[in-house]
């Protein structure tokens, strides 16, 4: 058992946890931490193969790290605006609920009804 | 002595991750704002001692940002809670 | 070496133990304190993958800036909880959803366990041109010259993100400034701390963008230092948010990429094409473009953490 | 002398660590928020501050030494000002907030 499968292991469980939060949380801003940890999984398989790759004297392959960089920072900038999408949805119904249901406060009538 | 340094920073880990129980208990957010503000700290002396135990001078610049950014989640919280 | 195993296996539970709560936990306040504990420890993950460099990214944007938005999303969001939670899916589903789950962890678990052998890597052939490029981070070489197209576009996709929330603002706002970090009430110790740090943290910045060349560090992390400390000014009441209709700011949120779309461009007069740099000219033209980069991804983070605009534009 | 710096080095370390226990302890016994907020700022100064101070010979140079003087500091200035944000915060919000 090395450091990296150890990770490795820990990731996969990430993902598969992250994966059920977001099915089963009915909260659209828990569904988004979810989504987060589910991420965060799949950067550590990234980062356990890059430890594999250790060679040329350096701890790790740089190419997998730098997509996780890039992958991180593209994360962020998706789980920003899906929480703008949350708060402006809370704005225009006063709820903030993913539901089939029409959202409790209406506001135009007609249009905002299924 | 690269294995007490290590060691030690194990131990610090292992103490505010304790602290971390917190979170779970609550009561109030402020007590869970505190055991994250706590793991924090904890998190910037493992770096410092890990650094130092595994022979990586770059871990003090990550200790650095952490030390830069320990009040960021705080003042986020401070800000929220005092709109209600 | 065991002690360190030890310290790996600690710290893997853990990050498990955590995730766990930031999934299980009642009040989403709770879980999003979670979620920044997790960004903390999985930086420190990072570290023990012999990855600094994305520990520096996790620690600067997943923990600090990220945990900033969910944490005012959170308080905003406090009174949707209850009846929210209420749409609990049937046990059916949920049981379905693990079933799914647990599949896919023994799937991951499996190419964990029997990874391929021996493992690829591309780190020599990484290795080869750094001399060539005179950079000594293998992680900004491969993020500036190798896949610089990939760094390219995610700052594009940057932009796009920020547009999408730009676009959520109600017709009248449209070009004002956002409203999301006003205070409350002032308060003595955050605006000593508003003061005060922010120099610090431009310094560390700069710090940070300048050793990227040789040691951990680059564009990103200093990025997401200097956009956390100008939130810190504006959360503190310092200064206020900028209007997003403001020619300086657009000039900024672009200048980034347009530069480094110039620098590609002028790549076509050289053998290698786009983005190729001149020889003997790389570092230079790379410490450059990741300068103009660090101001145009700070500008960014911080009005994607401020939110779309929420007051009408001053005429 | 290498030897006797090891010596403090360890001591002061194992002070560290003891505090970050003592912290730990607090967060977790103390009976109201106000009194872990205490327990936590001993953790926070002088936990860190001891690993700092032990840690400062081994420093390879003056800029290291340096960098580490700074994170305690900064590490100084982050927890002053945040327990007293949080104290205030549960001061107005009674102990709810």
């Amino acid at each position: 058992m090395t450091a990296a499968t150890l990770y490795g292991l820990c990731g996969a469980a990430l993902v598969g946890l992250g994966l059920y939060g977001t099915i089963v949380h009915p909260q659209p801003l828990r569904k988004i931490l979810s989504f987060n940890l589910l991420g965060a999984g799949v950067f550590l398989q990234f980062g356990v193969i890059a430890r594999r790759g250790a060679a040329a004297g350096m701890g790790g392959d740089p190419v997998p790290q730098a997509m996780v960089i890039t992958g991180i920072v593209v994360a962020f900038s998706a789980t920003a605006l899906a929480v703008a999408l949350v708060l402006r949805l809370f704005q225009e119904t006063g709820g903030a609920t993913l539901g089939t249901d029409p959202p409790a406060r209406q506001y135009g009538g007609e249009g905002a009804g299924r | 002595m690269a294995e007490f340094l290590i060691t030690a920073a194990g131990f610090i880990l292992a103490m505010v991750a304790l602290g971390l129980v917190r979170i779970l208990r609550g009561p109030a957010d402020a007590d869970r704002m505190m055991s994250a503000q706590l793991l924090g700290t904890g998190g910037i002396a493992a770096l410092l001692l890990l650094g130092a135990g595994t022979r990586m001078p770059s871990l003090v610049d990550a200790a650095l940002t952490l030390a830069l950014l320990a009040a960021f989640a705080a003042v986020a919280f401070v800000n929220s809670a005092g709109r209600g | 070496m065991s002690v360190a195993l030890a310290l790996d296996a600690g710290l893997a539970l853990l990050v498990l133990c955590v995730a766990v709560w930031t999934i299980g936990a009642g009040p989403t306040f709770a879980a999003v304190v979670g979620f920044v504990a997790f960004g903390l420890l999985l930086a420190l993950v990072w570290v023990r993958l012999a990855a600094v460099d994305v520990a520096l990214t996790e620690a600067a944007i997943g923990s600090g800036v990220t945990g900033a938005v969910l944490i005012a999303a959170a308080a905003r969001l406090r009174l949707t909880e209850a009846p929210s939670a209420a749409e609990r899916p049937s046990a059916t589903l949920r049981l379905a959803a693990v079933v799914l789950c647990v599949l896919v962890f023994a799937g991951l678990a499996g190419l964990v366990l029997y990874p391929a052998n021996p493992a690829p890597t591309l780190a020599p052939a990484a290795a080869v041109h750094l001399p060539e490029l005179d950079v000594g981070n293998a992680v900004t070489a491969v993020l500036l010259a190798y896949r610089s197209v990939d760094t390219l576009l995610e700052k594009v996709v940057l932009l796009l993100a920020l547009v999408g929330v730009w676009s959520l603002a109600p017709d009248r706002f449209w070009g004002g400034a956002p409203g999301i970090l006003r205070p409350a009430r002032t308060d003595g110790a955050l605006v000593l701390l508003g003061r005060l740090l922010p120099p610090i943290g431009i310094v560390v910045g700069v710090y940070i963008l300048w050793v990227g060349a040789i040691a951990p560090g680059g564009a990103f992390q200093a990025g997401a230092i200097l956009a956390a400390m100008w939130l810190l000014v504006m959360i503190a009441g310092l200064r206020d948010p900028p209007e997003i209709g403001h020619r300086w700011v657009r000039l900024l949120l672009v200048a980034g990429p347009a530069v480094f779309l110039a620098v590609g461009l002028a790549g076509f007069a050289l053998p290698g094409g786009f983005l190729s740099y001149p020889a003997g000219h790389a570092k230079p033209l790379i410490i450059a473009i990741e300068a103009v980069l660090t101001l145009s991804i700070a500008v960014i983070l911080g009005l994607l953490v401020a939110g779309p605009p929420e007051r009408e534009r001053r005429r | 002398m290498r030897v006797l710096l090891d010596i403090a080095m360890v001591l002061a370390v194992s002070a560290g660590a003891f505090f970050f226990l003592a912290g730990t302890v607090g967060l977790l016994r103390f009976p109201d928020s106000l009194t872990r907020l205490h327990a936590l700022t001993k953790a926070d100064n002088l936990g860190l501050g001891l690993v700092v101070l032990g840690l400062l010979p081994q420093a390879d140079g003056y800029l290291a030494a340096l960098k580490l003087v700074a994170v305690w500091l900064l590490a100084q200035l982050a927890g002053a000002t945040v327990s007293q944000m949080i104290a205030r915060t549960m001061r107005r919000g009674g102990q709810r907030a």
